[in-house]
């Protein structure tokens, strides 16, 4: 990627704008004719966790879904139909996910756009696939999602193969061969973090230290790591996991010399720990740190100075007095993503929507998004930012 | 002056009667058994007295204040000093530890303490041997000179001791009734409940016999001595004698 | 005395007629049960209701442990998790019905459960608390590091479940197979519990050293106790893993654990009725507090304290019945106590 | 050598944070035979509530060195974390004194569901990791080829501090003796004239205090808190006060600090991801050889 | 006259005080032999290393013949050696019939598919167990108690229910410690007559007595210990005119 894409998808995003505003035109006009009708609201279930240790990113989604929801419910809704999310707890715990959706079922809602960790949105799929029901994930990354043998699953989330690949490609730019990664544990970590292994390995460079390290979510200790790190002489080191711990570590390794002034080595996190609570807590420990993200998501926008990212930014400020995650924007999309294949197929029947989802193709907060045959997003592009003076900025060059 | 009365006291358990009206009274420097048989409900007199459990109904008054509602603490503070059945000493401190222990209720200044240990020592030399071991490794006889020597450390106005006697060797019986005895004539009054009825009439002035919650007997302890009522208390018979 | 033909029953209150009494409850509860599904059709209820009955032969399980032989054990939930796993293996990459897998799974659980008992069982209560805690979270990040596993995403597709040539595939199916689970694992807990064994467990929990004293090789016992537990985790996890199509580690963790001991205290140690209500209670609870929203485990919280502090030995403690009958005899002994006692006047004074 | 002196360093610095929480754990598991799930999460309250009062003091302030602020901040979350453990004891656990301690221990864990959510459903707090106002410097020292800042020496110092005064406290005080009286028979402490009730609550407000105090050096420390980092934290304390002989003041701290190293080893050895399972093996080893943790109880039982 | 058991130069050490030394015991089949000797003398430490509670650090013991030194408790009252406590331990949670039956635990059915089942085999078991065990509760005294939870049962009425559970087992030998401490002196004259139908029955009784009258009036056998070490043995009568026994144990004669 270049600087060139990169200008390009500021017009892209300019495009957006424009087409959320024709979303809403279009739609605003089924509404006149249907407004006396009176349509039933189109029920979407939002199984997202909303307690236990992944709360705070549930919330931060759902938030996102509420606000795309709410401007599309200003302008009309969805063909006439005011959108309505049904938000059930899923505390990223299969057995309560499958009550939450089993629920969300009998409630009659027409689509889902939700679900977070892969091992509680798995076992939900048989009965969302049994009812025939479109399921549109905003954050959840892993491969097996759509590869279980259930149609009609689609993810917004690129990351996994984008985040290794970008990642790797900055190493080999910077000569960098013997890179340390390490993801958390958690299911969104490990497949960046195994897909960044073979891309590294694939470029020439060597994952040191016998492979990918994990470290659990619950840990805020990293000296035991940092030390490994240390007699290693790994001069790259690449973090999958969240930007809570991709504070904490930065912050220990910039104590330990390992980065910073002192420091010999790039530490670059992958696009979970994009986050201004990763700028704030780390402080001066993340000046100098890279991170990889799928282009334009949110949370970098003010920095970049993407016009639709700010807008999402400001609106988001206002609406919830706090700031976004790094899945918000991907929230917002997810919907958009619905109702625009809706919109598409004229309806909001789930098989319709399932056809229309298949084919769609549209600019979102996140870039380019379509979906492959098994419902991969296709041609979503990667962008490597660079943590300077405390903002992210776009990293020179691209590698 | 009397030490202690109750009058009409009552203890249930849930629904399960410990005692039930009764009417008892010790007075200042007396020595006083309470006899009967296994769960005629002495513990549980002495522990309604001490404040362990509360009594649902009745009055009891220590040297002429009601001690109703106030906490077992308390009591101790003021001078009535209850060793439980089975000793109860702390096995995981030292005999100087549950010496000092014995003193907690009363507060003494550091220096008080040390003095007051120093005079309970002389009295039970078999506890300044084993000053700085766990009390767990005393054997059952020395445990229960400890329990005896850890009450007397508050100097209390009223000692209650239940089967001081249990488990013990017949020399160890002499030595901690001699050692009550000697309790006594200091000027502390005793409130005692054995099972061994001849040892303790032996040293007492007066005794109270309980049977299935209720005193059916009281009186001198020479006449109750003699007394083949008592016997028969103790096999539940009691209410079979005419009056 | 020789007692008559009659058998002295082992609870003591049980009454020819309060036996009559109980046999015809649990009649009536389990033709409740059967008939459930009739006047329901939500597959949520259905749901929740086989998740239910899922916690319910988890606690039955655990109950033997606690409840029975008193060690406190906080992974169960890797013996469920091993169940779970094996049959999740078996039947995805070696294509194993379900049915057959449950007896690797049963295997693997009782490997382990030796493993693990034989060298810490004889530890006090406390102490062996944390190390089957420590089990728990090893087991759980095995699970989470090996590839064999399925990492953090664990192992998904999972065929269902087929009995004969009837394929289990509706919340229905699953509520009555689960059923039956619940049913026999009660019987077996009841029968346990009735014979040798289940009176050298109570021993060893209420005393151990004077259990040695009966001739209770009390180590044994325990190691026997735990893997019965062990056992039943083991045959639940083999179902679980069918009924939820997918399993990962996060449903073994140490909450999961937590959750089926709650279950156990909340009905009341020791007690079959106890452990299968405080199951449907830990699994009902939080789903009607759903209206809540995110403030549904504070109240769920709340509702636990309270329930402790009201009843801390559980709603259906062991013995229950017992208890209240010892208070009615009580109250009559009194009675007639107070009829026939003439109080005899104080000697001293008269 | 220099990597055994490394974890040993990283090791003991861990410790001292298991073993501060550890201590308060052990401290009222030794009383009421509890074991206090909820202790680690007063420990995060006292994060947030240490955050809170930060925030409105700080206001405005370079954040880097307050350390004034900070001493008495820390002291007031003290008093404050400590004044709340006693509350939780007075309303839900002294009505349970007759309950069987699984009992206690699953109100222990309902109160641990109403600390993390009720922080979860507060409004300035909720899910978001939040940035602790005071960070510490990275100014230090090195050791072996670790570099180690001055804020990580304070916290080992102040650790050992607080550990020492609990230590002395229980040890050699007559209030430490009523303590260790009313662990061990409420009844007998009673009839001393002990007041079992105010030594229960006292026991509950030390443990209380110490999770305050290392409530905030981890927020100075790891710079951001969270409802749920309690959790974790509790979980590894109740290891380390096992590991060291439940119910033992010292051995709390040193099974922090083996614990800590343990881990810290392990993953050297064997990567982090299996960090947990060597520290837990280890625990296994241990008690295998040490039935009763490092330091034991000293009871002499007597058949 | 056999002796059922017997020790031999038993010693006991625990942290470097000698609680049991070089105690040489004959225990003969069919007597009924107490051991008396001052608290701290030894006594239940012997218990506890007769029924493998503790390990010795030297010498052996032996049950008809053969050493069951190392053997753990649990295998020593699989032999039928079966003792009570000093300070009484019942299972309080659990009936008085069932306490009775856990004594018979040896004797119930093992087969772990007929308990499952339910089946024909381990019902007569159990219905055969449970008529004894009414029969030795009846035999105490405690017939009527049977379905009350041990725990609210007083004092004597435990130390009764202990003595049901050991016999139930068919013992060879019982070993009471202290039978009746904490029995009032009337309810020792029950005591007393329990014991001797429970030695007419064949069984060898050891006990443990600081009531020197009831050991006077029941035993066959007296060994006196004094820190550790016989220092006597012999009929009840000489035994209790052996100066050094009255000097280390007999109290003054009280009024």
């Amino acid at each position: 990627m270049n600087r060139k894409s990169f200008g390009l998808r500021v017009i892209a995003s300019g495009l957006l704008v424009a087409g959320m505003l024709t979303v809403a035109a279009s739609v605003s006009t089924v509404t006149a004719a249907g407004a006396a009708k009176k349509l039933p609201p189109y029920l979407i279930g939002v199984p997202m966790p909303m307690t236990g240790a992944e709360a705070q990113a549930g919330t931060q989604i759902y938030n996102a879904e509420l606000m795309a929801a709410q401007q599309i419910n200003k302008h009309g809704g969805v063909l006439g139909h005011p959108i309505k999310l049904l938000e059930q707890d899923d505390a990223c715990d299969a057995g309560t996910a499958v009550n939450a959706v089993n629920l969300l079922v009998s409630k009659g809602v027409k689509a889902f756009v939700g679900g977070y960790c892969s091992g509680s949105v798995l076992p939900t799929e048989p009965i969302i696939s049994r009812a025939g029901l479109p399921y549109v994930m905003p954050a959840a990354n892993s491969p097996e999602l759509t590869t279980g043998g259930y149609k009609d699953m689609f993810l917004i989330d690129p990351s996994g193969s984008g985040d290794g690949a970008e990642a790797a490609a900055f190493f080999k730019q910077q000569g960098i061969t013997k890179i340390y990664i390490i993801d958390d544990q958690s299911s969104f970590g490990v497949a960046i973090a195994d897909a960044a292994a073979k891309d590294v390995a694939a470029a020439g460079g060597t994952v040191v230290d016998g492979g990918v390290q994990s470290i659990p979510a619950t840990s805020n200790d990293f000296s035991a790591v940092i030390s490994q790190i240390k007699s290693s002489g790994a001069t790259g080191i690449y973090w999958s996991g969240y930007f809570s711990q991709a504070a904490q570590f930065a912050t220990q390794l910039n104590a330990a010399g390992v980065i910073g002034p002192n420091g010999t080595a790039k530490f670059v996190v992958a696009d979970g720990s994009v986050d201004a609570t990763y700028l704030s807590a780390a402080g001066a420990a993340a000046n100098g740190t890279y991170a990889t993200i799928a282009a334009l998501a949110s949370g970098v926008g003010n920095v970049l100075g993407s016009h639709a990212d700010k807008v999402f930014n400001l609106a988001y400020r206002k609406e919830f007095k706090s700031a976004p995650g790094p899945y918000s924007a991907f929230g917002y999309d997810a919907i958009t993503a619905l109702v625009l294949a809706a919109k598409h197929v004229h309806s909001i029947v789930p098989k319709r929507v399932n056809a229309g989802l298949r084919t769609l193709h549209f600019v979102g907060l996140t870039g380019k998004i379509s979906f492959d045959k098994t419902g991969n997003r296709l041609g979503a592009t990667m962008d490597l930012l660079e943590v300077v003076n405390g903002k992210y900025t776009l990293a020179k060059p691209q590698p | 002056m009397r030490a202690l009365e109750l009058r009409d006291v009552s203890v249930f358990y849930g629904a399960v009667r410990g005692v039930e009206h009764v009417d008892l009274h010790v007075d200042e420097g007396e020595i006083v058994s309470l006899l009967g048989a296994n769960g005629a409900g002495k513990s549980t007199l002495l522990k309604a007295i001490s404040g362990i459990v509360h009594p649902r109904a009745g009055s009891i008054e220590f040297f002429g204040d009601a001690l109703a509602k106030q906490s077992a603490h308390r009591r101790v503070r003021r001078g009535l000093v209850h060793v439980p059945e089975g000793r109860r000493i702390f096995t995981t401190l030292t005999i100087a530890e549950n010496l000092e222990l014995g003193a907690y209720g009363i507060q003494l200044g550091r220096g008080e303490r040390a003095d007051r240990l120093r005079e309970v020592l002389e009295h039970f030399p078999i506890l300044q041997r084993h000053f700085d071991r766990l009390a767990g490794t005393l054997s059952g006889g020395e445990q229960q000179v400890l329990a005896i020597g850890r009450a007397m450390m508050s100097q209390p106005k009223l000692l209650m001791i239940d089967e001081p006697s249990l488990g013990l060797d017949p020399q160890k019986i002499d030595i901690v009734y001699d050692m009550l005895e000697e309790v006594a004539r200091l000027g502390t009054t005793v409130l005692l409940v054995e099972q061994n009825v001849s040892l303790a009439l032996e040293i007492s002035a007066r005794a109270y016999v309980l049977q299935q919650g209720s005193i059916v007997l009281s009186g001198d302890a020479s006449t109750l001595a003699e007394d083949p009522r008592v016997a028969d208390a103790y096999l539940g018979k009691v209410n079979d004698v005419p009056e | 005395m020789v007692v008559s033909g009659t058998m002295p029953p082992l609870t003591p209150s049980a009454g020819v007629g309060f036996r009559i009494a109980r046999r015809s409850l649990v009649g009536v509860l389990l033709i409740a049960a059967v008939l459930f599904p009739e006047f329901t059709q939500s597959p949520y209820v259905l749901g929740v209701a086989f998740q239910a009955e899922m916690l319910m032969c988890l606690a039955l399980g655990l109950n033997i442990v606690v409840g029975y032989a008193g060690m406190l054990d906080l992974g169960f939930a890797a013996f469920f998790a091993i169940g779970a796993y094996t049959t999740g293996i078996l039947s995805t990459k070696e294509h194993w019905s379900i049915i057959a897998t449950i007896v690797p799974g049963v295997a693997v659980a009782v490997v382990c459960a030796l493993i693990i008992g034989f060298p810490t069982l004889r530890l006090r209560s406390d102490y062996l608390a944390v190390v089957t805690l420590g089990f728990g979270e090893i087991i759980q990040t095995i699970a989470i590091n090996l590839n064999q596993t399925g990492g953090p995403t664990g192992i998904y597709a999972i065929p269902m479940l087929t009995i004969g040539s009837v394929v289990v595939g509706s919340n229905t199916g699953y509520y009555y197979v689960f059923l039956v689970l619940v049913v026999a694992f009660a019987l077996f807990s009841t029968r346990l519990r009735n014979s040798r064994l289940g009176r050298a467990w109570l021993c060893i929990r209420e005393d151990e050293d004077a259990a040695k004293a009966m001739g209770i090789n009390t180590n044994h016992y325990k190691l026997y106790a735990y893997v019965f537990g062990a056992v039943v985790g083991s045959i639940t996890g083999a179902i679980y893993a069918p009924a939820l199509s997918a399993i990962s580690p996060a449903s073994f963790g140490f909450s999961e654990s937590l959750l089926i001991v709650m279950a156990v205290a909340i009905g009341g140690l020791g007690s079959i009725w106890g452990a299968m209500f405080g199951a449907a209670v830990v699994e009902i609870f939080p789903e009607v507090f759903r209206s809540f929203a995110q403030a549904r485990l504070l109240v769920f919280g709340i509702a636990l304290v309270v329930l402790m502090v009201v009843r801390p030995r559980g709603l259906f403690p062991e013995r229950a019945f017992h208890g209240l009958g010892a208070r009615v005899r009580a109250r009559l002994a009194r009675r007639s106590a107070e009829r026939s006692l003439p109080v005899l006047g104080d000697m001293a004074e008269s | 050598m220099s990597l055994l002196l490394n974890e040993l360093g990283n090791g003991i610095f861990l410790g001292a944070f298991f073993g501060l929480v550890a201590l308060g754990y052990s401290m009222v598991y030794g009383i009421l035979r509890l074991i206090n799930f909820a202790h680690g999460d007063f420990f995060m309250v006292a994060a947030f509530v240490s955050y809170t009062i930060l925030g409105a003091v700080l206001v405005g302030h370079n954040s880097h060195g307050q350390w004034w602020t900070l001493l008495w901040v820390g002291v007031v979350v003290m008093v404050i974390t400590g004044g709340l453990n006693m509350l939780a004891n007075q309303i839900i656990y002294r009505p349970m004194r007759r309950a069987a301690i699984l009992s206690l221990m699953i109100a222990a864990i309902g109160l641990s569901q109403i600390l993390e959510n009720g922080v979860l459903v507060t409004p300035q707090w909720g899910a978001t990791y939040l940035v602790y106002p005071v960070t510490s410097p990275p100014a230090g020292f090195n050791l072996g080829s670790n570099h180690y800042t001055w804020a990580q020496l304070i916290i080992v110092l102040v650790s050992g501090l607080l550990a020492l005064g609990t230590y002395f406290l229980v040890g050699r005080t007559l209030l430490g003796k009523a303590m260790r009286a009313v662990s061990e028979d409420r009844i007998a402490a009673m009839l001393m004239g002990v007041n079992v009730d105010l030594v229960i609550a006292i026991v509950f407000f030390i443990g209380g205090a110490l999770a305050g105090a290392a409530a905030v050096m981890t927020g100075v420390y790891y710079g951001q808190i969270n409802y749920l980092m309690g959790f974790t934290v509790g979980l590894e304390a109740f290891t380390a006060a096992v590991l060291g002989g439940i119910g033992n003041i010292g051995g709390a701290m040193l099974g922090g600090l083996v614990l800590g190293v343990v881990q810290s080893i392990g993953t050297a050895v064997f990567g982090s991801e299996w960090a947990i399972v060597v520290a837990f093996g280890a625990l296994v080893l241990m008690l295998w050889f040490r039935p009763t943790g490092l330091l034991g109880e000293r009871v002499a039982r007597r058949m | 006259m056999t002796a059922v058991l017997q020790t031999e130069q038993l010693s006991l050490r625990f942290g470097g005080v000698d609680a049991l030394s070089d105690v040489s015991l004959q225990i003969a089949e069919s007597s009924l032999h107490a051991i008396i000797g001052p608290n701290g003398a030894g006594k239940t430490s012997l218990f506890n290393c007769l029924t493998g509670y503790y390990r010795p650090t030297g010498g052996a013991v032996r049950f008809r013949g053969s050493d069951v030194t190392r053997l753990d408790p649990a295998k020593v009252a699989g032999l039928g050696i079966r003792r009570t406590f000093q300070n009484i331990r019942v299972f309080p949670k659990m009936s008085v019939i069932e306490n009775v039956l856990a004594g018979g635990h040896l004797r119930a059915t093992p087969n772990l598919l007929s308990i499952i089942a339910s089946g024909p085999r381990f019902r007569k078991v159990e219905r055969q167990l449970r008529e004894e065990a009414m029969e030795s509760l009846d035999f105490v005294g405690l017939a009527d108690q049977w379905s009350n939870l041990a725990g609210d049962l007083p004092y004597g009425m435990r130390k009764r229910m202990e003595l049901a559970r050991a016999l139930i087992a068919n013992p060879v030998v019982v070993l009471l410690d202290e039978p009746a401490a904490g029995v009032s002196s009337v309810e020792r004259e029950e005591l007393s007559r329990v014991i001797q139908r429970i030695h007419s029955r064949g069984i060898c009784v050891v006990m443990i007595e600081h009531d020197v009258d009831l050991v006077m009036e029941v035993a066959t056998d007296v060994t006196v210990l004094d820190n550790g070490r016989v220092i006597a043995e012999g009929a009840p009568h000489d035994v209790r005119s052996n100066p050094d026994v009255i000097r280390a144990y007999m109290g003054r004669e009280r009024k």
